[in-house]
């Protein structure tokens, strides 16, 4: 095989675009690598929307207007909105330790990462590239070049792309949509249900009652001095916020130890 | 060594007339043997009559052929019988054929002889046994074995008869083999033997290297143009077969264990034929030997070493079977000396060969007899003074004695004495060596035989409280009579007259006269002045003198002789003991290293699957880690090959 | 350069050879109408309707398929090849759904069949246990089915590296679902299908890194372009053979072959068992087919280059799923490794990449490993699906010591099971055997005699722990407690009967299959 | 009739009435093993018409011979065809298996397995040990030799004694592991081979062109599969557990025909097809040989089990055996094939008399015996004259085969022949130690009340007796049948006897 | 600028991506890297489309954005069963499936 690509010298690019590269391309790394470190799953989600920004960015530089825009839209716009909707439904609690509990993993996964990488940037460094440059490709417009090739040469994966679609509609609907498979209750019995349960006919206490504090994050007393658990919201509880109530002897620590059926929402 | 050889014609002429019965001989209690061994109870009305039939019409037929071959001219006297072709591989082409010449004509006779007298008299010695007939059996099966191996005409088919009698020996010495110890002593006789007829196996198969053929006839044709060194070593393989089965140093250790056996069956067995095939073996072979010198030499000086080890044994033995077997063992060793003192001694080790059966036999007969009138007891201390309760005995085991020593005029004398006469012929040192050993040999033999002779017979009755001797019945009796008479004449009738040497000279050679290192007439008075010694020493020390119970302790010499000269200690130490330990390691070693391994391998791959399953945490981390670490790898990998 | 350029004023409309992609089309049709069906049927209909409709397209397709027999050729503007190891495999992927997708319907055997009644029930919940009751079944599973189906009848056949990645999803995600449905054990069903997805799309992402690299050395991700820049040595070698080396990462991520096996116990023993049957069998054909076709066509100038990489897999595949096995103590687990030991056997007769036949024109390693699909295929589906007979009160009783002296309890069982482990084995006279010959010769005709000595080694490694199994079956006694054998279905019993009577057929007779897959080992350029 | 199928019809016989027996009515127990008895007479007697038409000087080289294209794509064809030294095996096969289906008439009866099975496996096993033999295509003969081991498996698996799984699965992953490692050499013969839709056919496998490395390679690989079956040492370990854990009729079927698969298999194939190779390997070859042979004997003098120690006595035959083969001479590989028909009788006859023994008792310890002769003497006696054939007393089968063997061994191998020799000493030693353990001297406490044999066990050991004894005197008919056999398996691999170093005078040979 | 730069940028994502799978145990977080990951192919994508003057590979690029948004729902959806059987989106915590 010959060792050199036939692409022979590389062409700048423009000044431009060079700034615009070195100043978002850190910025990338660093959300990237943000992501990578957080110890909170929003901020990973949020710093990865940030990468992913920065990436549009790079694309509209590279005569790829459609694909920055979609990037935008469908990636930062859409995709990442659904991560952090599903962070708030089930992982608003869930901030990792960053505490690794498999042995040697850590150091495995860096090595094996760094490695990687720089096996890659070896494979890359190799080559030699003349940029032919989009101009000819986009003289009828981006948008109009992109579709030309999607529904000619590209036009049966375009098809398929619908059965992905429907596949990840029909999965979530299996995964996600709960069938009612019995009768609605009717407000009467609702309310037999809710008083012949025994628990909480009325609604629960407010923080703070007849605490020092009345914030949200302290625990109500009850009458005998006991802080009352369900008095101060699960997500404060499970974000550890919770401050102790004074003279209360019990902390909760823990979301679990409150709830009961959490999967309705 | 000056010889007129002849080269032998045993592609004897074709067999017509008697001869063509030939094949009966062996065929006739053969049928006895099968018959009485798979007919069962059914047979034990009759077993014993048509047992002793059997071996008596072979006789019948052998002295009509022996008649006939009479009638021809000496060099016309061999006769083949070709039965079938028995294994044709390739050129490897041996032929059931049976040859009856002078050589075998002798064993023939003696066989079936001295054989139905013991049949005769073993339906009374075995009367009492209710396994009578498998007895008969077995004797038969024994007479057609030996028939075979005297008869056949190649060394393969020997061979079939070889180990037929081995086996026919087997059984026989444990035919009592619910007492544990004679089991042990019939397996042992028969792996002695098989030792032997190792060097009978290999011997064949250097001649079918060598020679291209392993008849008597092809071999014997071949030898001359082979080389010395091949017919060396035929015959040392041979000698090797002829000391298992004559009981030959090394290997006699056998042969006093084999004395486990009904009486009978030492006499015929274990005296008079079987144990001198060794002897025949080597005279047939004659040709390969007068091409091997050196295996010659060999042959002697195991004769010598072992006619002087047998003679030591028997002074100390007080079982009689077991004195008389060392006995045996030692005029054995005279036979072989004279076997490979080459033709000047042929034809007398055949005549010792057959004197010795008969006055053995007798002897032998006579100490069942003996067994039979005293509770079947073989403690000679026990004996004593039995001549006047059984005078038939007596006096025909006094003839076997006198025939024995070498006492002048009977059998032994003529037989013994030429054989030490022989080995007093040639140069150098051999003469001097072999022949002082022989001499003495002759002077321990009378006492042996003496002391065993008078222990038995004289002297104060020793007997314990419980025996009441008596003579044994006529069935008994007669074959005693028969064989003492043999002892007493055989040896006049053929030995003076030359008529054995005429015999077998066709067969044999002849050899012109030879001159020994001291006159003859001083050897003949040497021998029987040494004789009259050993007579007289026995006298003095078993009959003047009470022979106590017990034995004493005796000296070191008698001690080692007692045990005989510490044959089966070496034995034990040298081969039994390394063997166990040998085998027992090796099945350790089966165990733990072969099958070891195997399961090692098992064992290992095990383990690296239960080391490697570990891997398989459970954690996707760690898979994807592993999927990292691959394609890194990959990556790795493709760059390095492909750039 | 093969710069394309299409203006709109030349854009053409494109030709769309319905014809060949008819078989495709058939199922993902039919995977629309189950999409329909589940929309606007009742619930006690469903699951025939889906049944009947999965099936009759099933077969549809496949007369399809053997209808386009020697219309060889590119389709819809050279996406997709239609040749003889598209066709093939094709043809092998439908005839093992059918039997998967039986097994799948199985109602029998556990009330309300083999998926869960709800997906997003929560294991152990009331919810979970009052829809368990009412016996539904979540029959989404077979347009689900369908659609993973359609796309492994375009993997093999895809003709450019997108086409492939699309179709690879495609088979893909209704498969990660499908994982997780299972009616018992559903943690454990879950927890499969979190990892397949997981480690499933991170290795699509390891595959599209691939093409993005070969993109950048050919300009063009079209299989025939990167074939034509190999020959031209254009563009950047690192780039090749990087990019390459990715894409085999995503390849033999989906064959299960090591070190990228991991998933595969773990999902093998969670999925329902006739899906892992279905994946073990169906996807196994799929990648192959695209790993040969990519490595053949796209890459066969590089052959000096991959082989080598190919190698080391094979061995270490063979190795790290034979000797593993050995101590594995639950059934589907062990089937799990045997299957990552065959993917290395296969691997091994993709070695003998350009040994042509001079007799036939036939390209011997192709032919040899488009018959082994085929019979372990079979094979494959057969087993499991034995497996899911094997039933306590928890379910399938799959821990190995359950099914000590199973013979004793069924004698017919056991013999099937042990034909089924006898094919994995090897053993003259049945499927496996055939494949291993065919495999086996066509890598020693490639010169891969030292691959061949490993994989007989490891065949009688892995004999061993399949007899493990016929010992324990036949052999030892039977627990008193232990599993009863259930009487299935008839659709059960047909896909036990037809795997069974395939491996036998293959074993004994195979000429005809045999032929075929000669006839049909030329790809199209 | 000699286009008629002998070969196909003799090997479904057994295959259909293994179907019919297995096919029984539970509880027809006494039906089963009437009917597989009555099969097998009927396979015994079609081979006794078959070889009535066998013509021993024959120009082809396979008699009774079908080819039917199989799988052409493999070069694989259906090819049956004997020649005599397949057609003594067949003829072995033939006699053993209703001796062994007789004397196993009550063995499995108190196991809790289904008796027709085993009756039934029975049939299934001949109808493979026929095949084999008779495969004259290479494939074929792989395959078969593969498909042995199933039936073998169960049997010992399913109705062996204690330790039975263990030695089942044992010898399964033995003899499996020497059948991959023929497969690749298969595979590898295809590949080197002209192709066609016959290459497999033997007769087209002959004097193919390889590289030396190639055929060295391929020879090892036939050959450790073969040894393995064999079993020569040091591969040898799984037959003294699988013989001793097997039923007596199964450890007959096994150490008596399967194992000889190997022998016959190195005799047929390894030395025609890479006659080269052969030569190179044979010192190796030779010295495991004589190894094997003092090696097994000196275990089965060490052994403690009857059944492990008739194994032992086996491998040491085996050793011999394997001897005579690679001695490369007329007399060793005919002598090597008579031993193979020699050794199955003889073993055959030990294995069944200490099963018989066995059964009494409920032990296979020697040491648990003691003066049966008393006792029991036919018994007795039988066990004796089979020992004695197993130690080679001329006179029985046996010796003539053995003494073929070092004959052969010896003009070629001096020193091995003579090494191997020392065999027979300690044969008589393993032999008569073990008779002498169990039969002698007084009964013991749990010999007393033993019975002798029944009329049916005397049926099955009496023909076993009678062949022994009669082949030991005239074995002629036997080697008439091998000899041109092993002539042109001695043409085959170029190779001529060596003349005797003295040459023999015209007319005195004899 | 060397339009290669895109690329090294790319490679050093996509590594980053990696390490995250390897590295965080929220199942969503873990799934965020693939994305990541994805991501970082894209722009290989769009910056070999330029360096080679054609649509190609802004084209595929768009494919995969299409193909990670259904991932996405699928992937989500899965995560979203497993925590709610758990209660917990940590990898770590589904390992019943070992050995």
């Amino acid at each position: 095989m010959s060792g050199t690509g036939l692409l022979l010298a590389a062409t700048d690019t423009g000044t431009g675009e060079a700034v615009l590269f070195w100043v978002l391309a850190p910025v990338a790394v660093l959300a990237s690598l943000g992501m990578l470190l957080s110890r909170k799953a929003v901020h990973s989600a949020l710093l990865l929307a940030l990468t992913m920004l920065c990436l549009a960015g790079f694309y509209l530089a590279q005569d790829a207007p459609f694909l920055g825009v979609v990037q935008i839209v469908v990636y930062t716009g859409a995709v990442m909105m659904l991560f952090l909707f599903v962070l708030m439904l089930v992982g608003v609690d869930s901030s990792d330790s960053l505490v690794e509990t498999l042995r040697g993993q850590r150091v495995a996964a860096v090595a094996a990462a760094l490695g990687f990488g720089a096996l890659l940037m070896f494979a890359i460094g190799d080559v030699v590239v003349d940029n032919a440059g989009l101009d000819q490709a986009n003289r009828d417009g981006n948008v109009q070049g992109l579709a030309a090739l999607i529904f000619s040469r590209y036009v049966f994966a375009f098809e398929v792309t619908s059965a992905l679609l429907i596949t990840a509609a029909l999965g979530a609907m299996v995964l996600a949509h709960r069938e009612r498979i019995e009768r609605p209750l009717s407000q009467r019995e609702l309310s037999v249900q809710r008083f012949r349960g025994g628990m909480h006919p009325a609604p629960l206490p407010g923080p703070g009652v007849y605490a020092r504090h009345n914030a949200v994050d302290t625990p109500a007393l009850l009458p005998d001095g006991s802080p009352a658990e369900t008095s101060v919201s699960r997500v404060l509880i499970a974000r550890g916020d919770v401050r102790q109530a004074p003279g209360a002897d019990v902390v909760v620590r823990d979301a679990s130890q409150i709830e009961g059926d959490g999967d309705d929402r | 060594m000056p010889t007129t050889f002849a080269s032998q014609s045993v592609q004897g002429a074709a067999a017509t007339g008697v001869f063509s019965l030939s094949w009966l001989l062996i065929a006739l209690p053969l049928f006895g043997a099968a018959v009485l061994i798979l007919g069962g109870r059914r047979t034990d009305r009759f077993g014993h009559l048509l047992g002793t039939a059997m071996p008596a019409a072979s006789f019948v037929i052998g002295l009509v052929q022996f008649f006939a071959l009479l009638g021809r001219d000496a060099e016309d006297r061999a006769v083949s019988q070709h039965l079938y072709s028995w294994i044709s591989v390739g050129s490897f082409q041996v032929d059931a054929g049976l040859l009856v010449d002078q050589l075998s004509m002798c064993f023939v006779l003696l066989i079936t002889g001295v054989g139905t007298l013991i049949h005769i008299y073993s339906i009374g010695y075995m009367a009492h046994d209710t396994e009578r007939r498998r007895f008969f059996g077995y004797l038969n099966l024994f007479v057609a074995a030996m028939l075979l191996l005297v008869l056949a005409d190649s060394y393969l088919v020997l061979y079939v008869g070889w180990e037929g009698v081995g086996l026919a020996s087997y059984l026989l010495i444990g035919f009592w083999n619910h007492v544990p110890e004679y089991a042990a002593a019939a397996k042992k006789a028969f792996v002695a033997n098989r030792v032997g007829d190792f060097g009978l196996s290999v011997a064949i198969m250097i001649m079918f290297w060598q020679l291209g053929t392993v008849s008597f006839a092809g071999v014997f044709g071949a030898a001359d143009r082979a080389s010395e060194a091949a017919l060396t070593a035929i015959g040392l393989m041979l000698l090797l077969a002829a000391c298992g089965k004559s009981a030959q140093f090394p290997l006699q250790s056998w042969l006093g264990d084999a004395m486990a056996g009904p009486t009978p069956v030492s006499a015929l067995i274990h005296a008079a034929t079987m144990v001198t095939a060794g002897v025949y073996l080597i005279i047939r072979s004659a040709p390969v030997f007068e091409g091997a010198p050196d295996a010659q030499l060999v042959v002697v000086i195991v004769g010598a070493i072992t006619l002087l080890f047998g003679a030591i044994i028997g002074t100390a033995k007080d079982d009689i079977k077991k004195a008389l077997a060392a006995s045996t063992m030692s005029q054995i060793g005279y036979m072989i000396l004279a076997a490979g003192l080459g033709p000047v001694g042929y034809a007398f080790a055949i005549f010792h060969l057959l004197t010795h059966g008969f006055f053995k036999a007798g002897m032998f007969l006579g100490a069942g007899s003996v067994m039979h009138g005293m509770n079947d007891q073989v403690d000679m201390r026990r004996f004593g003074g039995l001549s006047s309760v059984m005078k038939v005995t007596w006096f025909t085991f006094l003839l076997g004695w006198l025939a024995i020593i070498g006492f002048p005029g009977l059998s032994g004398f003529w037989s013994k004495d030429k054989i030490i006469e022989a080995a007093f012929v040639g140069d150098g040192w051999r003469p001097w060596v072999f022949g002082i050993a022989a001499l003495i040999g002759a002077g321990v033999t009378a006492f042996y035989m003496t002391r065993l002779f008078l222990m038995t017979f004289h002297g104060e009755r020793r007997w314990t409280e419980d025996v009441h001797p008596h003579e044994s019945p006529a069935v008994m009796t007669v074959p005693l009579v028969v064989l003492a008479i043999g002892s007493a004449f055989l040896g006049l009738l053929l030995g003076p007259t030359g008529a054995i040497q005429h015999w077998l000279e066709p067969v044999v050679g002849s050899h012109g006269e030879q001159t020994t290192a001291l006159p003859v007439s001083v050897l003949t008075t040497l021998t029987v002045l040494l004789v009259a010694v050993g007579i007289g020493l026995a006298w003095s020390m078993y009959l003047r003198r009470p022979v106590p119970a017990t034995a004493p302790v005796g000296t070191a010499l008698t001690r080692a002789a007692r045990r005989d000269l510490y044959q089966d200690a070496v034995n034990e130490s040298l081969l039994m003991r390394p063997g166990q330990y040998l085998t027992r390691s090796l099945v350790y070693f089966d165990n733990r290293g072969v099958d070891g391994a195997v399961n090692g391998v098992a064992a290992l791959i095990g383990g690296t699957s239960g080391r490697f399953r570990r891997l398989q945490t459970g954690f996707v981390r760690s898979y994807a880690l592993s999927m990292l670490v691959g394609a890194a790898v990959l990556v790795g990998i493709m760059l390095l090959v492909g750039v | 350069m093969n710069v394309v350029t299409l203006s709109a004023a030349t854009f053409q409309t494109p030709s769309v050879e319905y014809r060949q992609l008819l078989p495709m089309l058939i199922v993902f049709g039919v995977a629309l109408l189950g999409v329909l069906v589940e929309a606007f049927m009742g619930r006690t209909a469903r699951q025939h309707v889906q049944l009947v409709l999965a099936v009759g397209g099933l077969v549809a397709a496949f007369v399809a398929v053997v209808g386009l027999a020697g219309h060889y050729g590119v389709a819809v503007m050279g996406a997709v090849a239609i040749d003889g190891p598209a066709l093939f495999l094709q043809g092998t992927i439908l005839v093992l759904a059918v039997p998967a997708v039986l097994a799948m319907a199985e109602p029998s055997l556990d009330r309300g069949g083999v998926f869960t009644s709800a997906g997003s029930s929560v294991p152990g919940s009331e919810h979970e246990r009052v829809l368990t009751a009412t016996g539904v079944t979540q029959t989404e599973v077979f347009p689900l089915t369908m659609f993973a189906i359609g796309g492994m009848l375009l993997f093999p056949a895809a003709n450019d590296l997108l086409t492939m990645f699309v179709a690879l999803e495609v088979l893909s995600l209704p498969l990660y679902l499908l994982c997780g449905l299972s009616r018992r054990r559903r943690l454990l069903s879950q927890e499969a299908s979190l990892k397949y997805f997981l480690l499933g799309a991170f290795s699509s992402a390891f595959f599209l890194y691939g093409i993005a690299l070969l993109y950048g050395y050919a300009g063009t991700v079209r299989l025939s372009g990167i074939a034509a820049a190999v020959s031209n040595g254009s563009g950047s070698d690192t780039l090749l053979v990087v990019g390459t080396a990715l894409l085999a990462v995503g390849l033999l991520f989906k064959v299960g072959a090591a070190p990228f096996h991991s998933w595969t116990p773990d999902v093998y023993q969670g999925a329902p068992t006739p899906v892992t049957g279905f994946m073990a069998a169906c996807t196994k054909v799929a990648a192959f087919g695209a790993l040969m076709r990519v490595f053949y066509v796209g890459l066969g100038g590089l052959v000096w280059e991959w082989q080598p990489l190919i190698w080391a897999i094979a061995i270490l595949t063979m190795v790290v799923g034979s000797v593993i096995a050995i101590t594995q103590t639950d059934v589907k687990r062990m089937l799990a490794y045997s299957s990552i030991a065959h993917a290395g056997f296969i691997l091994t007769g993709m070695v003998a990449t350009d040994t042509v036949d001079a007799r036939t024109g036939e390209i011997l390693g192709v032919s040899s490993v488009l018959f082994y699909l085929l019979a372990y295929g079979f094979t494959t589906i057969g087993a499991f699906a034995v497996v899911t007979l094997v039933r306590d009160a928890g379910g399938e009783a799959t821990h190995l010591s359950q099914w000590a002296g199973l013979a004793k309890r069924s004698p017919l069982v056991a013999a099937v099971f042990t034909l089924f482990l006898a094919a994995f084995a090897g053993i003259p006279l049945t499927s496996g055997f055939t494949g291993k010959f065919a495999v086996f010769s066509a890598a020693i005709a490639g010169g891969a005699t030292p691959l061949v000595i490993v994989g007989v080694v490891m065949s009688a490694v892995a004999a061993f722990f399949y007899f493990r199994v016929v010992v324990l079956m036949f052999f030892s006694a039977p627990a008193p407690d232990g599993p009863a054998v259930a009487v299935p279905s008839a659709l059960t019993t047909m896909t036990i009967a037809l795997s069974a009577g395939v491996t036998v057929l293959l074993g004994v007779w195979p000429t005809q299959v045999l032929d075929l897959a000669a006839q049909a080992s030329q790809f199209v350029r | 009739m000699t286009d008629f199928p002998w070969l196909s019809t003799l090997a479904a016989i057994p295959l259909v009435g293994s179907v019919a027996v297995a096919a029984l009515p539970k509880g027809r127990d006494l039906l089963a093993k009437q009917l597989a008895l009555a099969i097998s007479l009927v396979v015994l007697v079609v081979t006794v018409l078959m070889s009535l038409q066998f013509d021993p000087d024959a120009k082809a080289m396979f008699q009774f011979s079908e080819v039917h294209p199989w799988i052409p794509q493999f070069g694989v064809s259906y090819a049956l065809g004997v020649d005599g030294i397949a057609l003594v095996l067949i003829a072995l096969a033939a006699v053993l298996t209703p001796v062994c289906i007789l004397a196993s008439w009550h063995d499995v009866d108190d196991t809790r397995r289904s008796v027709k099975g085993y009756f039934a496996l029975l049939l299934l096993l001949e109808t493979f040990m026929v095949g084999v033999f008779a495969a004259t295509d290479v494939f074929l003969f792989y395959i078969l030799f593969e498909a042995m081991l199933v039936p073998m498996y169960f049997i010992i698996g399913s109705y062996g004694g204690a330790q039975r799984s263990y030695a089942a699965v044992k010898f399964l992953l033995y003899s499996l592991f020497g059948g991959l490692l023929m497969l690749a050499a298969v595979i590898g013969l295809f590949v080197v081979s002209d192709g066609g839709e016959k290459a497999f056919l033997f007769q087209n496998m002959l004097n193919l062109d390889f590289t030396p490395a190639t055929e060295k390679l391929l020879f090892v690989g036939f050959f450790t599969a073969f040894a393995i079956k064999a079993p020569l040492w040091p591969v040898h370990t799984w037959l003294p557990d699988a013989a001793a854990e097997a039923p007596p009729g199964g450890a007959v079927l096994l150490v008596g025909v399967l194992d000889k698969v190997g022998t016959f298999g190195m005799l047929r194939f390894c030395l025609p097809l890479f006659p080269d190779a052969s030569r190179w390997a044979t010192p190796v070859v030779i010295t495991l040989c004589v190894i094997g042979v003092i090696y097994g004997a000196l275990l089965a003098i060490g052994q403690t089990d009857m059944k492990r120690l008739i194994a032992y006595t086996s491998i040491s035959h085996f050793g011999f055996i394997a001897l005579g083969i690679f001695a490369m001479t007329t007399q060793g590989q005919s002598g090597s094939t008579l031993y193979m028909v020699n050794h199955g009788f003889s073993t055959a006859a030990l294995f069944l008399i200490v099963g018989f023994l066995i059964s009494r008792r409920g032990s296979r310890l020697i040491a648990d015996y003691g003066g049966v002769q008393r006792v029991a003497p036919m018994l007795a006696g039988t066990f004796l004259v089979a020992g004695l054939s197993s130690l080679a007393l001329p006179g029985l089968s046996t010796f003539v085969s053995e003494f073929l063997v070092l004959v052969g061994t010896f003009t070629r191998y001096q020193a091995a022949a003579i090494i191997a020799t020392g065999g027979i000493i300690l044969a008589s030693i393993y032999i008569l130690l073990m008779y002498q353990r169990t039969m002698t001297g007084q009964p013991t406490e749990g010999t007393r009340l033993l019975r002798d044999l029944t009329a049916r066990e005397a049926w099955v050991v009496a023909p076993l007796l009678a062949v022994i004894i009669g082949l030991g005197f005239y074995p002629k008919p036997v080697l008439d049948v091998i000899n041109p056999a092993v002539e042109r398996t001695m043409q085959q691999i170029g190779q001529t006897d060596p003349k005797p170093v003295v040459p023999v005078a015209e007319g005195t040979r004899k | 600028m060397n339009p290669m730069n895109y690329v090294y940028l790319s490679a050093l994502l996509f590594s980053i991506g990696a390490a995250g799978v390897l590295l965080r145990r929220n199942a969503i977080v873990v799934f965020m890297s693939v994305e990541l990951m994805l991501n970082a192919t894209n722009l290989t994508f769009v910056a070999f489309a330029r360096m080679h003057g054609n649509l190609d590979g802004q084209v595929i690029a768009f494919f995969v954005m299409v193909v990670a948004a259904a991932e996405v729902v699928v992937g989500l959806a899965i995560i979203m069963t497993i925590f709610r059987a758990r209660r917990s989106a940590s990898v770590d915590g589904a390992n019943l499936l070992k050995y």
